[in-house]
């Protein structure tokens, strides 16, 4: 923790949250994105509806999941269903608002690689695959995506495109079929990042306190566009950063550890 | 009538070297059990097919039972990466690893056109994604009414679905609660199935919608407590945690990997011993 | 969450003039004292949907508010023909209805189609049948992988879905049990949805696997105790087969069917009063 | 009832209920066919499975439904499943041995029409449509059907072909793409019929105690062929008999009168 009273972590989290607004149907991926939504859902959208791929349709977790398909989902869900249903009735029918994603890396186009680092045949990482996250990326209204920045994170050149951002930039995602308007917004512990309205190339529109544009720069593996006048990321309020302590501290407490991500 | 067997049985007459088997489960109801049993009994050449292949992959894998793996996401979940089938992929150890890879809302559509008799599932996938290019079984067909070209992907029909309930009742009836997953799938889109329960009961505690499969649909049911573990079975025990993030570094070694699947899965004989060796209590009294 | 009002209000809002309406039930849980609303209100130029047409389309049909039915089998269960129907379809009265007809697979397959956002289904349908003759929407499609020929037809999207169900808790979440049928898909499938219930309960006693539909997936509930009536709702109260087989005395005849709704439909304000004028008891309170 | 003791209606649901075999999947259709599987799982075959197209599967009633979808059939069922599921995951997957079927008319093919009588563009007479007809024809491993047998059930010419029995005979149903074998017994109140194994033509190779080959011909609107040595359908046994006028007079007890059909 800095000499502000809250880590990057923290503000990166908190801030995704804001986004959220209370009745939007949100398709959560596991880690940040369930910490931020659960987060949300707890302050100011109580009435968030909180989807996993698991199959669980407005889950009410009061520690957050481990693992996409956590007991706790199912407990305080709605209703839960099979897995081939969420993803035809639920997602790609498009009653989906907001995807809300994490990423291995993702390119200046908010284009995402979870699949593998090198040449697919003959990768160097092997990363976890592609989940839920092609079909969210297309389907959902809009993607929200939450990922540390870093050259090894935002790289000029995917070695893989899993999931689809906005492509090559411009209208190529508008002409690629995709349903959803794709991400627009990435939050990360530096700041938030939202695409051009017409090259679709993402923008640095806010900076965290204390965070340069500089320094942001460097955490990016292409030439970065920085707002000319960028944002200062609100700073957690106390309530918000009570609600997320108290969130993680509950986790702890039920998982016999803190969780790895969030 | 579902044979109500033991685990060995089961395993022994349904998984046959060569198969394509599916073990389902979403991160609830994994069949370990089950997994151990195909590893003690030497199974080879299989095509191990999954949606969330974890940790009972891993060790298959691992063990060198599988030249090819048919799946969306792989990983241990909350924890971090599958190391041997890191290795499988990236180094070709202990044996080179096939994949074939998919996303989640296309391998549930194959399972359900498997499932359903269907040659093929349709689904609004892939745009945008390389997948397609690695991977040819990954097609496109138009809708003969709009023209829309959509994805299209063929039906999944393994050899042997083996799964994990929370119970049967005496006439080999499958009761799921908590999240169902892809398993009733799975086992409808194969040949033969396997289901491990925690207990086999008189009668359900349930209307019969919530059967998830009747008694006539399974080949086998194997009475295995606590046969999820380290997974969970909802209403019966919790994910074990604390397992989950120890095999990070027991399967990043490959020599450590492989003693303690020596000790603790070929050197037992079946999963109450499994459970004894590494110090977890007996599990619920089988009925 | 689902806005809890009355029927009146509910049919108001989201039953149009020209609505493609699916009111759909399987045998169980058909929602009859909608259908009295809808005819109450004098909606005119519906296509109606449904894939088991019973009495509460033939009283609809009968009194001239729909111009075409999209169906996969018409009459009264149990009992013989709906002659409503057959008299609008043999002999145009009171008004011509075009028919578009499909197999109970195949409409199935639309509602899931148009529920998974998709723009039509596949199906193994049709071999041999001279349906495909008289109905343009059922075409071909070939396996992208196989060369095999199946049958396909438009996903349904109905404009407005309206079902019964036995609960609703406080926010709008529905539970069903019993015989589920279709409701679910027609919803899903559907812009706008009215479930009515028999009763709204502070919370389901069972497990959230077997609730239905999410409050927010839900246009509307409106509570109607005996709402399914003279069809049955499981757990509630017995189809009413006496009813069932009076109409086919009370719909063989032109006037006496005209006598019969304006006296009990036309001439009552609500369902409850709709059931004392047709000598019903009370059906159970509303909570 | 004639002074043999039973009634034709009886003897033609007791010959029928023979036919199933214990163990077997039967999706059932209602009335006579419902009357018949019921028959047989309460007499020869406990562990015969009755999948009705509303979504019970292995249903026990016991009195005979009145609809495809009484309530005694999903209280009594191993499993109640969705109609898309019942006809996806569990017909035309082929996890059904024998679809049994009524039918309003039938040709010398048995395929089957329950659509119209006259032009379908100007139908003389309605008829309820297709329901799961076209399907079931079509994909259970045989089918059986349960009719009685008259000039106005067996015509020489369908006008209308809602399922597929042996379509023009020969080998064409081998060649439609049909995946099961289609019609394989047709039981009515005056004997039973089965395909010629070459020409798949119907002919009748059993009748009724007391039922003459010439009643049957004038029963058929097609020149019937009838076997050279026709068997004679084993009467009811007394325990049969007695069965099944249990099972009518609980349902008529049940239901406030009796059900319409066998």
């Amino acid at each position: 923790m800095s000499e502000s009273g809250y880590t990057l972590n923290e503000i990166m989290t908190v801030a995704a949250a804001r986004l959220l607004r209370n009745g939007q149907v949100c398709f959560v991926g596991i880690g940040l994105p369930s910490a931020v939504a659960n987060l949300a859902r707890l302050s100011h959208a109580p009435e968030l509806v909180l989807i996993y791929e698991s199959g669980t349709i407005g889950a009410k977790p009061d520690v957050l999941p481990l693992s996409i398909g956590d007991g706790e989902l199912a407990e305080t869900a709605d209703a839960v269903v099979a897995v081939p249903e969420i993803f035809r009735y639920w997602l790609q029918a498009g009653r989906v608002d907001i995807g809300f994603l994490g990423a291995a890396q993702i390119d200046r186009h908010a284009n995402i690689n979870t699949t593998v680092i090198g040449p697919y045949d003959r990768p160097k990482t092997r990363l976890p695959g592609a989940g839920g996250a092609p079909e969210i990326a297309a389907a959902a209204g809009e993607v929200f995506i939450i990922l540390r920045q870093s050259k090894r994170t935002f790289v000029d050149q995917l070695d893989f495109i899993t999931s689809a951002g906005h492509l090559t930039g411009g209208d190529s995602r508008a002409r690629s079929g995709a349903r959803g308007r794709g991400p627009q917004v990435i939050v990360t512990d530096l700041g938030i990042l939202r695409p051009d309205p017409e090259s679709k190339e993402l923008v640095m529109t806010s900076l965290h306190p204390g965070v340069t544009a500089d320094q942001a720069r460097a955490a990016t593996g292409w030439k970065l566009r920085v707002a000319d006048r960028p944002e200062v990321t609100e700073p957690p309020r106390p309530e918000e950063l009570e609600l997320l302590r108290a969130l993680h501290a509950r986790t702890a407490r039920a998982h016999g550890a803190a969780p790895a991500e969030g | 009538m579902a044979a109500i067997m033991s685990l060995r049985e089961a395993i022994a007459e349904n998984v046959r070297d060569g198969d394509v088997v599916a073990m389902e489960g979403f991160t609830h109801l994994i069949p370990f059990a089950a997994g151990h049993e195909v590893i003690r009994q030497g199974r080879r050449n299989l095509t191990l097919v999954r949606m969330t292949p974890d940790i009972i992959y891993d060790q298959m894998i691992g063990m060198g039972l599988a030249n090819r793996l048919v799946f969306s996401w792989g990983g241990n979940p909350g924890v971090g990466s599958l190391h041997r089938f890191r290795d499988a992929v990236e180094n070709g150890y202990p044996a080179p690893l096939a994949v074939e890879e998919h996303s989640h809302a296309d391998m549930a559509a194959r399972y359900q056109a498997g499932a359903s008799g269907l040659p093929f599932a349709v689904l609004r996938g892939y745009v945008g994604s390389d997948l397609p290019k690695w991977n040819d079984r990954i097609r496109t067909v138009s809708c003969p009414f709009t023209g829309e070209v959509l994805a299209a992907t063929p039906a999944i029909n393994p050899d042997v679905a083996v799964i994990h309930a929370q119970q049967a009742d005496k006439r080999g009836n499958v009761l799921i609660w908590g999240i169902v997953g892809i398993q009733k799938e799975a086992v409808l889109a194969a040949r033969r199935a396997v289901v491990t329960v925690e207990e086999v009961v008189e009668r359900f505690d349930a209307t019969p919608n919530a059967c998830i499969l009747p008694h006539w649909a399974v080949s086998a049911v194997a009475v295995v407590p606590g046969g999820a573990h380290p997974s969970y079975t909802h209403g019966y025990y919790d994910r074990d945690n604390a397992f989950c993030k120890a095999w990070d570094g027991i399967s990043r070694d490959r020599r450590k990997f492989a003693d303690w699947m020596e000790k603790h899965v070929l050197g037992t004989r079946d999963f109450a011993g499994f459970r004894r060796s590494i110090g977890l209590a007996e599990a619920g009294a089988a009925s």
